[in-house]
């Protein structure tokens, strides 16, 4: 059946995905991984749901549904994120997770 | 008939849009990877009229729509970055 | 059949090989313009599955303004990008992320592989109660009429997640507009293509929302291309970003959400359930609850992409 | 009188996919941004050009006609603006590369 080479090509984004988010020291990397980990995860429960096509639909529409949601939440998210990540990057001078790092450098200009 | 000659036509623009992808994405220079989205913006779009055409589902000349338009504004904020970035350019080239 | 298998296949190979792209790219630039690929090809994926409602929405947040935003982000935090790029995980770490990662992608594919084989599915039940409604989009009918709860509760998130982008400005700038998103140049052919584009894209953007009743489409994909018209309005300088403070502007952040709940509650007064839309009504309903959705999703989405406010609101 | 559209069809698809061709071919060729930027935008819009061409017979309704029509002109519209925008771009970073 056709939708298994997605359902395979979604499993194969979200490790990707978890790969970029563990090891890349960039914290905007971390979210594209997060952001790749989570279409992975919403290209597999497509597969479920084209799996579940019945009554004259081309898919089970609960699914389908989820995902749109899903989609929408998960760009609320990563605004925010980003949004925590320049205000780091202003106060502190560098967009680093390395806490060793932002403490030895220059103290934060208080706002 | 039609419809098959339809699908491989679609599947041939996959190919080409494949192949400016990896060119496109390889740079050198941002520039290059900018065009990215205006290779969707038409490759893209014919791909999808020639889905339409070929399984009779017409909404996807609404998709085909939408991604003529959002083509469009991810290439202005392409552009945008891409001079924001430029102008933080020395010191930042420099470093690495 | 066997084209569609080899469309299909090809498209998979050409989105993973997008995927590492976006993982390995040395520039963070290159990695964000490998995601908005990656987005694009997944509206061609989702096109495959059948699935036009989540082709549109990919389309329009997934690739377009998600990608707005990380490149936007890129473009900032380019001076920090070589100076953090020297942190790489020790090569044990790696290892073991590559092993974690493979038995993520393997029990995922079995998950899908091991699925019974007459899947479970409620489109029976779905196509069953579309009369209730009047809809004929089996998607607009579960994410208004019978999930109503999910779209009620994520429109409450968008807005706490805007309230805390926007907690993020310090006190002084409170209420202000947020910072330009204008690039270098924005005059000439910029602002001629928000011009002419912005009508264009208003009218495709309602029309989304309209066919949203019985063909795919709707309020979300609707209202992200209005927020993205909005953007691009901003971006060339031909509108500037609004001061947060105003009372119109919050109104609409919230209508949305009250519409729905106010709604909501009049079933559960009129004696059915929360959210049970009284049949004779069910229809008109709906579609002031899309209408008020969109312009909320619209401005909402904008504004988080805009980010936090940066300058003092004048009086 | 559907076999002359379907011929039609065919042969302007097949001019369409034709300058697709072309385009990518540039795209590979041409030695710096500018050329493989008039490669992309040229090409590849004669190409969609045709292709819509060759699809009008085979929409069943004037909407659906309509719709590509606009479809096109949308590509045509942002197309010919960004590509000069992309231009700048590379002609700004050119005497580095």
């Amino acid at each position: 059946m056709n939708a298994t080479v997605f359902g395979l090509c979604g499993a194969m984004a979200a490790g990707l995905g978890l790969y970029g988010l563990i090891t890349d020291a960039q914290p905007l990397r971390k979210i594209l991984g997060f952001n790749l980990l989570g279409a992975g995860a919403f290209l597999s429960f497509g597969v479920v749901a084209r799996r579940g096509a019945a009554a004259g639909f081309g898919g089970d529409p609960v699914p389908q549904a989820l995902v749109i949601t899903g989609m929408v939440v998960a760009f609320a998210a990563t605004a925010l994120a980003v949004a925590l990540l320049l205000q780091l990057f202003n106060t502190a001078g560098a967009a680093t997770l390395d806490t060793n790092a932002t403490s030895e450098g220059n103290d934060p200009p208080v706002t | 008939m039609m419809t098959d000659f339809l699908l491989a036509s679609s599947g041939f623009v996959l190919a080409m849009v494949a192949v400016g992808l990896i060119r496109v994405l390889g740079g050198p220079a941002n520039a290059d990877r900018m065009m990215a989205a205006q290779l969707f913006g038409t490759g893209g779009i014919a791909l999808l009229l020639l889905m339409a055409a070929a399984t009779n589902i017409t909404a996807l000349v609404d998709v085909a729509l939408v991604l003529a338009l959002l083509a469009a504004f991810t290439s202005v904020a392409f552009v945008i970055s891409g001079s924001r970035s430029d102008m933080l350019e020395p010191g930042a080239a420099e470093q690495s | 059949m066997t084209i569609g298998f080899a469309l299909d296949s090809a498209i998979a190979v050409l989105v993973v090989a997008v995927s590492c792209w976006t993982i390995i790219a040395r520039a963070s630039f290159a990695a964000v313009v490998g995601f908005v690929s990656f987005g694009l090809l997944l509206t061609l994926v989702w096109v495959r599955l059948d699935a036009v409602d989540v082709a549109l929405t990919e389309a329009a947040i997934g690739s377009g303004l998600t990608g707005a935003l990380l490149l936007a982000a890129a473009a900032r935090l380019r001076t920090s990008e070589f100076a953090t790029q020297a942190e790489r995980p020790s090569m044990a770490l790696r290892v073991a992320t590559a092993l974690l990662s493979a038995t993520a992608t393997a029990a995922l594919a079995g998950a899908l592989f091991l699925l019974p084989s007459p899947a479970p599915t409620l489109a029976p039940a779905a196509a069953a109660n579309a009369g209730a409604t009047g809809l004929g989009n089996p998607v607009t009918n579960v994410l208004i009429a019978f999930r109503a709860m999910d779209t009620m509760l994520e429109k409450v998130v968008l807005l706490l997640a805007l309230v805390g982008v926007w907690s993020l400005a310090s006190d002084r700038f409170w209420g202000g507009p947020p910072s330009p998103l204008r690039g270098a140049n924005t005059e000439g052919p910029l602002a001629f293509l928000a011009r002419l584009l912005t009508p264009l894209g208003i009218v495709v953007g309602i029309y989304i929302l309209w066919e949203g009743a019985d063909h795919p489409g709707g309020a979300f994909q609707g209202g992200t291309i209005l927020a993205a018209m909005w953007l691009l309005l901003m971006m060339s300088g031909v509108a500037n970003a609004p001061a947060t403070r105003f009372r119109s502007l919050r109104l609409v952040l919230i209508s949305g959400p009250m519409v729905f709940l106010v709604i909501g509650l009049g079933g559960l007064w009129l004696g059915e359930a929360f959210l049970a839309y009284p049949v004779a009504y069910a229809k008109p309903l709906i579609l002031v609850i899309e209408f008020v959705m969109t312009l909320t999703i619209a401005v909402t989405l904008a504004l988080l992409l805009a980010g936090p406010p940066t300058r003092e609101a004048s009086r | 009188m559907s076999i002359v559209l379907d011929t039609f069809t065919v042969l302007a698809v097949t001019g369409g996919l034709f300058f697709f061709l072309a385009g990518t071919v540039g795209l590979l060729r041409f030695p710096d941004p500018l050329t493989r930027l008039h490669a992309l935008t040229k090409a590849d819009n004669l190409g969609l050009g045709l292709i819509v061409l060759g699809l009008l017979p085979q929409t069943n309704a004037p909407v659906g006609a309509l719709k590509l029509l606009v479809a096109w002109l949308l590509v045509q519209l942002s197309g010919a603006t960004i590509a000069q925008l992309i231009a700048r771009e590379a002609r700004r970073g050119m005497p580095q590369a």
